[in-house]
């Protein structure tokens, strides 16, 4: 295989990484640079667990690979928070116990965020349809949706 | 296996021609890279073709539109132009896979891995679209429907890519849908898929329709005699009920994992019915 | 030993019952928080794992030369790597024989050989360069398959045990078990109404979203480390060491953040191989699943078919329940179908009552406990023929199950007579609830179940440490699955009368601490729970001492009192009183540091009830159910994180709806399971959902200082029921096979529209 | 003497008695008559019991004193997801 030398910006700071070609970007992430937030929980894009954002837009980076990252914006969970400040989303996650084992927890996080950047007035069902690409088998997704929702509302307030 | 971003078409064309092993286009990857992970298929060269001009940009033609092969489902829904003419060919896209997918996945591909039961071909063989193929002989376009040759197969030669679909320009009073089954409510394959196109007259009297069929055969089927039973029908109930009749008749189903051959031949009559009536309100009848 | 625990029934509580946030919240959403495949140390090789293709098939020869002489390969073991050294232990063998075949491969995914390579693409070329000679032999997948004579039998050892005679010829039954009292002919014969039917479940898997994942690190000297997923890493030290001849005490176990296990990580699976690996290599070893081994060589739980004949009395008594359920367990003993037996009848007061299990085994993967194992399919039937029998003598099916429930006296399905029990403050707080009265639409229909569970205690062992700056570290060896950190601190507090902020819990590793069993049977918040209490009221007479001697009084003159010692009374001396941290400040000074201890076998854990109400819409056209409402009702006897109680609620009952519409294990006529990855093995996604409303009850449980009972594990139990009997009320069709799937339910829609059409 | 009570496939190893009266100070003594006393049964007693006593169930507190008129349930070794 003939490597690739990749440059980037990952949470908004310049990284250059070299692969192999069939290397996905969650590998890249997880295996070379350090960031294991996001998770492998199917390789397949059906659990939403490796959830990253590529120029703003929602994807599974399992299913990308490092390569195809050259002169992109990569946003994962390591970026979510700004310095000592949690992004209202993970502080509500936390106020409504919207977590159990924690696995899937990143995925949603980057998910909803990505949701509320373009829709900041869901419905119940919006945020339910826009996150049923992100698999949790603790909650029931009860306490996730009821996080989103007020995440949102207090957003809207503030 | 070498990974390649040709920035022309002819590029791309040549590094695929030129590939002594085994040669893939990648456009979203979201079918590319599960095939990849799992072992399915070993590649020698992957082409990846989102830096070449054009396969990213929706365009409005004169004759329609232009939707480049790296389109994404995500940025068809943002469209407001193409949702407007053809809401059911943006519905059938958006309905592949999650969000995380809809940021990736485009419909050129969809239609590449000649998959029976992709969810976008049905809609887009019931609107008429064409592929436009650029290979080393220069350019070719075809119909949709004569892309997949059976599961997995396309009519694309060696080196042939396909750099973008053209969907036509709507004449009044029409309107599409594309209605799906799935178990559950997302993340699911098709286990049926009803695309339907079609115009009134000034009386809301049906007089041009497709209509096609997802996972129902062994690649997405345009049913003639199904628009043949609404055409020149008010969609009246008799008209549906030879509506999914000839749908159901023209199943050729297998039983598997996702359901059986009487389940999909019942329930491809009932979602036509359905989309058929979606898509005449849309085109303004009742 | 179960407490007096009468303080139980009164006490006011000021920390147990809120609903802070957990201590190990903060690195959970920021990605910090390092789970089973998070880990890396220096020089580690990737291990991977080749698996049988066939079902079952004789292993000629494995020929592993190749892929040795592949550059970047630095070992591969076989089943001659693992050596029998399980010395006559029958179900430890069954382990070691589940994690590398043998003389057989028993199930598609069964390890055969495994490989550790500089990296993952070397390994997996190195798996395809290794030559396995197969003989193929014939399989069986299907539980009432593998009853009959003619079936392919998979160990020769096997002689149904429980039957007279003892059968002389083997087979694929491994044991008849009966529960239950009284005369069941007997009681038949008193019934007016008697329902009769039978019912399938197909087996689920638990579906952690986290993969099973170790990094194993064995040094020439015998001494090693494992860093591993899974709800018990002492269970996991002890099996390792057992099957690898390690001792104990030099096996150092790591247990990473857990990402969900349900019952899926109470066993061993990579771990012995990534241990036997990194042991040959001299190296440090990472073995992670991939989603399909996870599905295909892992431990889902058992598929059932079960026989129901329930009888009553035109005023709607039970005066008879029979039952008989066959469970395969896979492809080794010890299916969970005596727990399906036992807990059948077991929410009913009743005279006669019978149940009878057979363990059987069959090609597919060892089955693991996924929450109360064996319960949901054996209620799934009891609760469908319970709603027949009440629509037959013409009650409401809460009347009817409220004129039946067990209460406290009653003499149990499976023995032993129930102290106090919340199964019909359930009933009538449901009967209540808005949800029961709240009007259904064409298509829509309402169903209800009520579930039991055991839940049980165990070994726990606790350190608590209290600093000199008067906060407290609360040291356990139970991994924290869901929460289970911000109890131990929320009791520890509560007990020592200082804040939550105060105390911090960890879980440590294997070295650190005793033995602590499997975080499983819904014990950790009764059991280490407990034992948390327990060490703060050691460390409590530790403080009262130190104020005894600071003060220069008898140390029984100091009593404890919201986090100060205090004279016990005028005559003790008039000190003011003194708090914890005063008397931390001072530990160095006055004897050393002041630590509380506890470690025991913890019992007296209640057991729990829970009714369900669900209201389901099916599409009559496409068969498709759609979940509209949903209600859980349970007693916790003491929720202590009401927030984490609710979740369990909410997470078992999703995971119930999921195993009675949709979830199931597909295997072809090859024997080779077809749905082995998240987009066919469908489990429940956002958009399929309703919220899950919850009432929690509290029926304080004698057993424990705050009445603390289990939750985990109940709320799967009646969900499977409840959904097929809101699908019943909804089109009139009765559902006896799981899962409920479009293309069975509409199947049956058209066998009952046909039968109509006929009779007209 | 406390009362013993077996489940019912049990009562092959006991003459199809499943009620039975043993004199013991703790489940350990029991369970040790009890396969003394009635050797078909050693097997499940070597895969493992629980029992339940008046009512409250025992995993492992083997230690457990009786009193004379203790009534004792024994169960199959609990397990748990």
């Amino acid at each position: 295989m003939t490597a690739v030398k990749v440059s980037t910006k990952i949470n908004g700071d310049a990284v250059d990484f070299v692969c192999e070609p069939d290397e996905t970007l969650l590998d890249v992430l997880r295996n070379r640079l350090g960031l294991t937030g996001a998770k492998e929980g199917c390789s397949t894009g059906d659990c939403g667990a490796c959830s990253v954002t590529i120029d703003g837009r929602l994807t599974c980076s399992c299913l990308v690979l490092g390569a195809e990252a050259e002169g992109h914006d990569i946003g994962t969970i390591e970026g979510m928070a700004k310095g000592e400040k949690l992004h209202p989303l993970q502080k509500k996650f936390l106020e409504h116990a919207a977590l159990q084992c924690g696995i899937c927890t990143p995925g949603f996080l980057v998910a909803a965020k990505a949701l509320l950047d373009h829709n900041p007035r869901p419905t119940e069902t919006e945020v339910r349809f826009a996150l049923a690409g992100n698999l949790c088998r603790c909650t029931g997704y009860d306490k996730i949706v009821r996080a989103v929702m007020d995440t949102a509302a207090e957003m809207r307030r503030a | 296996m070498r990974y390649e971003s040709p920035t022309t078409l002819q590029a791309a064309s040549q590094l695929l021609a030129k590939e002594k092993g085994s040669a893939y286009v990648l456009a979203g990857g979201t079918d590319l890279l599960v095939r990849l992970r799992t072992g399915f298929i070993e590649p020698d060269l992957i082409v990846d073709i989102k830096r070449i001009a054009g396969t990213r940009t929706i365009a409005k033609t004169a004759t329609g539109f232009k939707i480049g092969a790296a389109v994404t489902g995500a940025e068809l829904g943002e469209n407001a132009a193409l949702k407007k003419a053809w809401p059911g060919v943006v519905e059938a896209a958006n309905l592949i896979g999650s969000k995380q997918v809809q940021g990736r996945a485009t419909m050129t591909g969809n239609l590449c891995n000649a998959s029976p039961a992709a969810d976008s071909v049905p809609a887009l063989v019931a609107a008429g679209a064409k592929a436009v193929i650029s290979g080393p002989k220069g350019k070719r376009t075809i119909p949709v429907e004569a892309v997949p040759v059976g599961p997995g197969k396309t009519a694309l030669k060696k080196g042939e890519i396909i750099e973008a679909l053209v969907l036509p320009k709507r004449p009044p009073r029409s309107g599409d849908a594309y209605l799906r089954f799935i178990p559950r409510t997302e993340m699911d394959i098709a286990v049926v898929g009803v695309g339907v196109s079609l115009t009134l007259d000034a009386k809301g009297v049906v007089k041009d329709a497709r209509v096609a069929l997802g996972a129902v055969a062994p690649t997405v089927l345009l049913v003639p005699a199904a628009a043949k039973a609404i055409i020149g029908t008010k969609l009246d109930a008799k008209a549906l009920d030879a509506l999914a009749a000839a749908c159901s008749a023209a199943c050729k189903p297998i039983d598997d994992k996702r359901g059986t051959k009487d389940y999909r031949i019942k329930v491809a009559g009932v979602l036509a019915k359905r989309a058929a009536k979606i898509a005449a309100q849309r085109a303004g009848g009742k | 030993m179960p407490l007096d625990n009468t303080e139980s029934q009164t006490r006011k509580f000021k920390v147990v019952g809120t609903r802070p946030i957990r201590p190990d919240g903060i690195d959970k959403v920021t990605g910090r928080a390092r789970f089973g495949a998070d880990a890396v140390a220096p020089g580690m090789l990737i291990g991977r794992i080749l698996r049988s293709p066939h079902a079952h098939a004789k292993i000629k020869s494995i020929d592993a030369s190749k892929a040795l002489k592949l550059e970047g390969v630095k070992a591969v073991v076989t089943r001659d790597d693992f050596p029998d050294k399980t010395d006559g232990d029958a179900a430890l063998y069954d382990v070691l024989y589940n994690v590398m075949a043998r003389e057989k491969a028993l199930y598609e995914g069964h390890a055969v050989a495994a490989v550790a390579a500089t990296s993952a693409s070397v390994a997996r070329q190195a798996l395809k360069l290794i030559k396995v000679d197969y003989e193929v032999l014939p399989h069986v997948t299907d539980v009432d398959e593998a009853m009959k004579p003619s079936a392919p039998v998979l160990h020769a050892k096997i002689f149904t045990d429980g039957v007279e005679p003892k059968p002389k010829k083997a087979s694929n039954v491994v044991r008849r078990y009966e529960f239950g009292h009284g005369d069941v002919d007997a009681g038949f014969k008193k019934a007016d109404v008697i329902v009769e039917q039978s019912f399938k479940t197909e087996a689920t898997h638990q579906g952690y979203i986290e993969p099973h994942a170790c990094l194993a690190n064995v040094g020439t000297d015998g001494q090693g480390e494992l860093w591993v997923c899974t709800q018990g890493h002492f269970m996991v030290r002890d099996t390792c060491a057992r099957l690898l001849g390690m001792d104990m005490s030099k096996l150092r176990v790591t247990a990473s953040e857990i990402g969900g296990g349900f019952g899926g990580k109470t066993t061993v699976f990579i771990e012995p191989v990534a241990l036997a690996l990194s042991r040959k290599a001299n190296r440090p070893v990472k073995v992670v699943m991939s989603r399909d081994e996870v599905f295909k060589a892992t431990g889902p739980t058992s598929s059932s078919s079960i026989d129901v004949k329930i009888g009553c009395t035109r005023d709607g008594r039970i005066v008879a329940g029979d039952a008989t359920l066959r469970y395969q367990g896979g492809a080794f003993a010890g299916s969970p179908v005596e727990f399906g037996a036992m807990t059948a009848f077991a929410q009913y007061d009743l005279d006669n009552v019978r149940a009878i299990g057979y363990d059987v085994v069959c090609n597919r993967p060892k089955q693991a406990a996924y929450r109360a194992p064996g319960a949901p399919m054996a209620n799934f039937a009891i609760e469908s023929v319970i709603e027949e029998l009440a629509h037959k003598v013409g009650m409401e099916p809460i009347d009817f199950r409220i004129k039946n429930a067990a209460r406290e006296g009653t003499k149990s399905s499976y023995g032993p007579v129930y102290g106090p029990i919340g199964l019909l403050a359930t009933l009538q707080k449901a009967r209540e609830h808005p949800h029961f009265r709240a009007p259904l639409g064409k298509n829509q229909g309402r169903g209800m179940a009520c579930g039991f569970w055991f839940n049980f205690g165990g070994q726990s062992c606790v350190t608590l440490n209290i600093g000199v700056d008067g906060t407290v570290g609360v040291v356990t060896g139970s991994p924290d699955i869901g929460g289970s950190r911000a109890s131990m601190c929320l009791m520890t507090a509560e007990e020592l009368g200082i804040p939550y902020e105060k105390v911090r819990s960890v879980v440590t590793d294997t070295g650190s601490l005793g033995y602590n069993d499997v975080t499983d049977g819904s014990r950790t918040t009764f059991a280490t729970g407990m034992a948390c209490i327990l060490a703060a009221r050691d460390a409590i007479k530790k403080l009262c001492a130190r104020a005894a001697q600071i003060w220069g009084i008898p140390e029984d003159a100091v009593t404890w009192d919201a986090g100060f010692a205090k004279p016990a009374g005028g005559n003790a001396g008039n000190f003011p009183p003194m708090s914890l941290k005063e008397i931390a400040a001072q530990a160095a000074s006055t004897g050393g540091p002041i630590a509380g201890h506890h470690e025991y076998s913890a019992d007296g854990a209640g057991v729990s009830f829970a009714t369900h109400i669900c209201d389901s819409e099916v599409d009559p056209e496409t068969g498709f159910t759609k979940i509209l409402r949903y209600t859980v009702l349970q007693d916790a006897g003491k929720a202590v994180h009401p927030s984490y109680v609710e979740g369990q609620f909410q997470g078992g009952a999703v995971q119930g709806i999921g195993w009675a519409l949709n979830e199931e294990y597909i295997y072809g006529k090859d024997g080779r399971l077809q749905n082995a990855g998240f987009l066919d093995y469908r489990i429940p996604v956002c958009s399929d959902l309703p919220m899950i409303d919850t009432v929690i009850l509290e029926i304080p449980n004698p057993g424990h200082p705050y009445g603390v009972r289990g939750v985990g594990e109940t709320s799967i139990v009646p969900p499977l029921a409840a959904v097929a009997n809101s699908v019943s009320a909804a089109v009139g069709v009765r559902m006896c096979e799981t899962p409920i799937s479009p293309p069975k339910l509409l199947a049956a829609l058209d066998r009952k529209s046909g039968m109509k059409k006929a009779a007209e | 003497m406390a009362k013993v009570i077996i489940w019912s496939s049990l009562k092959s190893h006991t003459g199809g008695e499943a009620n039975l009266e043993i004199a013991a100070a703790n489940v350990k003594d029991l369970l040790a008559r009890l396969g003394e006393t009635y050797p078909g049964l050693q097997p499940q007693l070597q895969r493992g019991v629980s029992v339940s006593i008046d009512g409250v169930i025992f995993r492992d507190g083997w230690l457990q004193p009786l009193k004379p008129d203790s009534e004792v349930v024994l169960l199959p070794r609990m397990v748990g997801g």
